[in-house]
């Protein structure tokens, strides 16, 4: 059976896909594009927390990568792998807040540049005022 | 042995941050949506903090509770405040 | 002109160095570089008078402003805001304009700042131009900016000039 | 239309739900956490500072600085230039604003005189912290990456708190941080090309079999230097902050020219 920490992963896990499915929710259903961004952003942030997650051990003396000892030999570096937690999620983690800090500004000066052309940022009357304009035309 | 202590603030915060996140996606309010799109980017600070991702936790905070509550505020201010759903 | 931008160096160097708590020949080196990119950006807007930002006595009174605020001031305040949300003391808020007499933008902010860290009285608004504040009072029983003033920032008032001005 | 709403949502739910309880209780992949680290993560932590290894390592006790500009270094490249796509194509937007005059106002817009006089020194510890990151991403947490985000601070607050003539008084032009972007990576491809001329393998850190070049390894005081890491996360330290640098100021500029309208 599950001991007392398997229960509490689990809960923390099945936590995590709920928020990803509540920001893939208001990502697909709400229809102002600025609420569309702010959600892309927190699934973003909860895929670097499932990130953070894989790269964690759970064992209880638990250090982070760094190594404080700069002129380490085999014994302090055999100890220190032993205690360390996964070095390359928060490595893919890092380049991809930064980059989704810019195309989140990309995505708000678009959002801004459609607000001057519709007059709205409502997806659902940005799709009806193109489907008129389109009307019109034929 | 088991550090059940991080497990419970883990499980807490993220209980919150659940709580947040439906908040802000049902909220038509786009400024108050930004206020509780912060506060989930500081549980999630916290929680990357007690998963041992220094780094990250330098790199998020700057970004997700500074400069992404600016520029939305920012949009905000240049658009529309309220959502008609 | 240009001492503003040394004393703005010289005190990133010390705050790089509260920072990363570590003192080898490498931080000793990197430090310099770090505080003159911030000081060339910033120095000529944070400090106006240089002298008066490497003066021990300003310092030490800055420090026992500190003290006091924390250790007197507020739990006053405190125990004054909480007997009026317990009904043992009348309460009147209002928002009441208070004059001051700072000439430098520390002093103001400084002194709007233990205004509002105070229970009981929040800085609303601020007129720089006829130096007054506009505070949010929980015993407001005169309107009168001259005695708002007696009773709100006269305790801060003496430390804060001996600190931020001449 | 709420009803496609409701069906699309529970949809979500179960499909989350149901992945998650494959990789939690029925153990598809193992659990989320693992005891023991993978192979991979294990040989990066053993390689990064070990002197016994003298092709492999990498001079740096910081894990993701070694990863990020040492093992994976093309990868990190290539995503610099995502990110700078992806600042070019924001600019792009408003180009024709960028270089136009701002319309002079005699009032001043912006936040409070407390927040200003606040702000100064915030913007001022801001500058410090992050160009210390860069500056020391090879030791402690911190790198190129981050301190460019957190130095993408001051010109927000800079931008929003003051206004826009505040940062050209300051000498933030957009010219200049553009300028301040370009330089810094051409010295970034710079650092990465030297191996390269003096006859090693592109993105070269330490000495590898059939090349003796290396960047210094070690400070004097042998504090790690992390060889072509520090300069690398040095440069894109700056490359990246007069990138969000530029991108704030076009903020500042859409501000000020719509205010009003």
């Amino acid at each position: 059976m599950m001991g007392i920490g398997e229960v509490f992963w689990l809960y923390i896990w099945l936590i995590i896909m709920a928020n990803m499915g509540l920001a893939i929710y208001g990502l697909i259903m709400r229809p102002n594009i600025l609420k569309k961004i702010a959600c892309l952003t927190v699934l973003a942030d909860t895929s670097f927390i499932v990130l953070a997650f894989i790269g964690y051990r759970f064992k209880y003396p638990v250090s982070p990568y760094i190594m404080t000892n700069w002129a380490p030999n085999n014994a302090t570096i055999t100890h220190f792998i032993s205690e360390s937690v996964d070095p390359l999620p928060p490595t893919l983690t890092i380049t991809a807040v930064v980059i989704n800090l810019s195309i989140t500004i990309l995505l708000v000066f678009l959002a801004i540049r459609l607000y001057e052309v519709y007059g709205t940022l409502d997806v659902k009357k940005i799709a009806m005022i193109k489907k008129e304009l389109r009307g019109g035309e034929k | 042995m088991i550090p059940v202590l991080h497990l419970v603030m883990l499980a807490v915060i993220l209980g919150v941050s659940f709580i947040t996140i439906f908040l802000m996606v049902f909220e038509r309010d786009l400024l108050k949506m930004i206020v509780l799109s912060a506060a989930q980017s500081t549980f999630y600070a916290i929680v990357l903090y007690i998963l041992l991702v220094p780094d990250v936790v330098l790199a998020y905070i700057a970004v997700a509770v500074g400069i992404y509550t600016a520029l939305l505020m920012f949009a905000v201010k240049k658009t529309e405040r309220f959502e008609e759903a | 002109m240009r001492a503003r931008y040394i004393a703005v160096w010289l005190a990133g160097i010390f705050i790089y160095f509260l920072i990363v708590a570590r003192i080898t020949l490498f931080d000793l080196v990197v430090a310099p570089i770090i505080s003159m990119v911030a000081a060339l950006i910033m120095g000529g807007e944070v400090v106006k008078k240089p002298y008066k930002a490497f003066s021990p006595k300003r310092w030490l009174y800055g420090l026992a402003y500190m003290l006091y605020y924390l250790l007197i001031v507020e739990p006053t305040c405190h125990l004054r805001v909480a007997s009026m949300v317990l009904g043992l003391r009348d309460y009147r808020p209002d928002i009441v304009e208070v004059s001051f007499d700072y000439r430098t933008d520390y002093a103001i902010a400084a002194t709007a700042n233990s205004i509002t860290n105070t229970p009981g009285t929040i800085v609303v608004d601020i007129d720089p131009r006829n130096k007054k504040y506009y505070v949010h009072w929980l015993e407001a029983y005169t309107r009168d900016p001259r005695v708002a003033r007696e009773k709100i920032i006269s305790v801060f008032d003496k430390w804060i000039k001996r600190i931020f001005e001449d | 239309m709420r009803v496609t709403g409701l069906i699309a949502a529970i949809s979500i739910l179960i499909v989350l739900f149901a992945l998650a309880y494959g990789l939690v209780v029925l153990g598809i992949s193992g659990p989320p956490a693992p005891v023991k680290l993978r192979l991979l993560g294990e040989k990066y932590l053993y390689y990064m500072i070990n002197p016994a290894t003298k092709y492999f390592t990498a001079e740096s006790p910081e894990g993701v600085s070694a990863i990020l500009w040492d093992y994976r270094g093309l990868d990190t490249l290539y995503e610099t230039m995502v990110l700078f796509g992806a600042i070019i194509g924001a600019i792009l937007v408003y180009r024709e604003y960028l270089y136009s005059e701002p319309r002079k106002t005699g009032k001043i817009y912006g936040l409070s005189h407390i927040v200003r006089t606040v702000s100064k020194i915030i913007i001022w510890l801001t500058i410090i912290i992050a160009v210390a990151f860069g500056f020391t991403g090879q030791i402690t947490p911190g790198g190129g990456f981050i301190g460019g985000a957190a130095f993408a601070v001051a010109p927000v607050l800079l931008v929003l708190v003051y206004t826009l003539g505040y940062a050209r008084r300051l000498g933030l032009t957009h010219r200049r941080a553009l300028l301040l972007r370009a330089s810094f990576l051409l010295l970034l491809l710079l650092v990465i090309v030297t191996p390269l001329i003096a006859g090693g393998y592109i993105f070269q850190n330490q000495a590898k079999p059939g090349s003796a070049f290396s960047f210094p390894g070690r400070f004097i005081d042998s504090t790690p230097l992390g060889g072509s890491i520090f300069f690398l996360n040095l440069f894109e330290l700056f490359a990246v902050a007069g990138a969000f640098t530029v991108a704030f100021i076009l903020l500042g500029v859409i501000a000020s020219l719509k205010e009003g309208e």
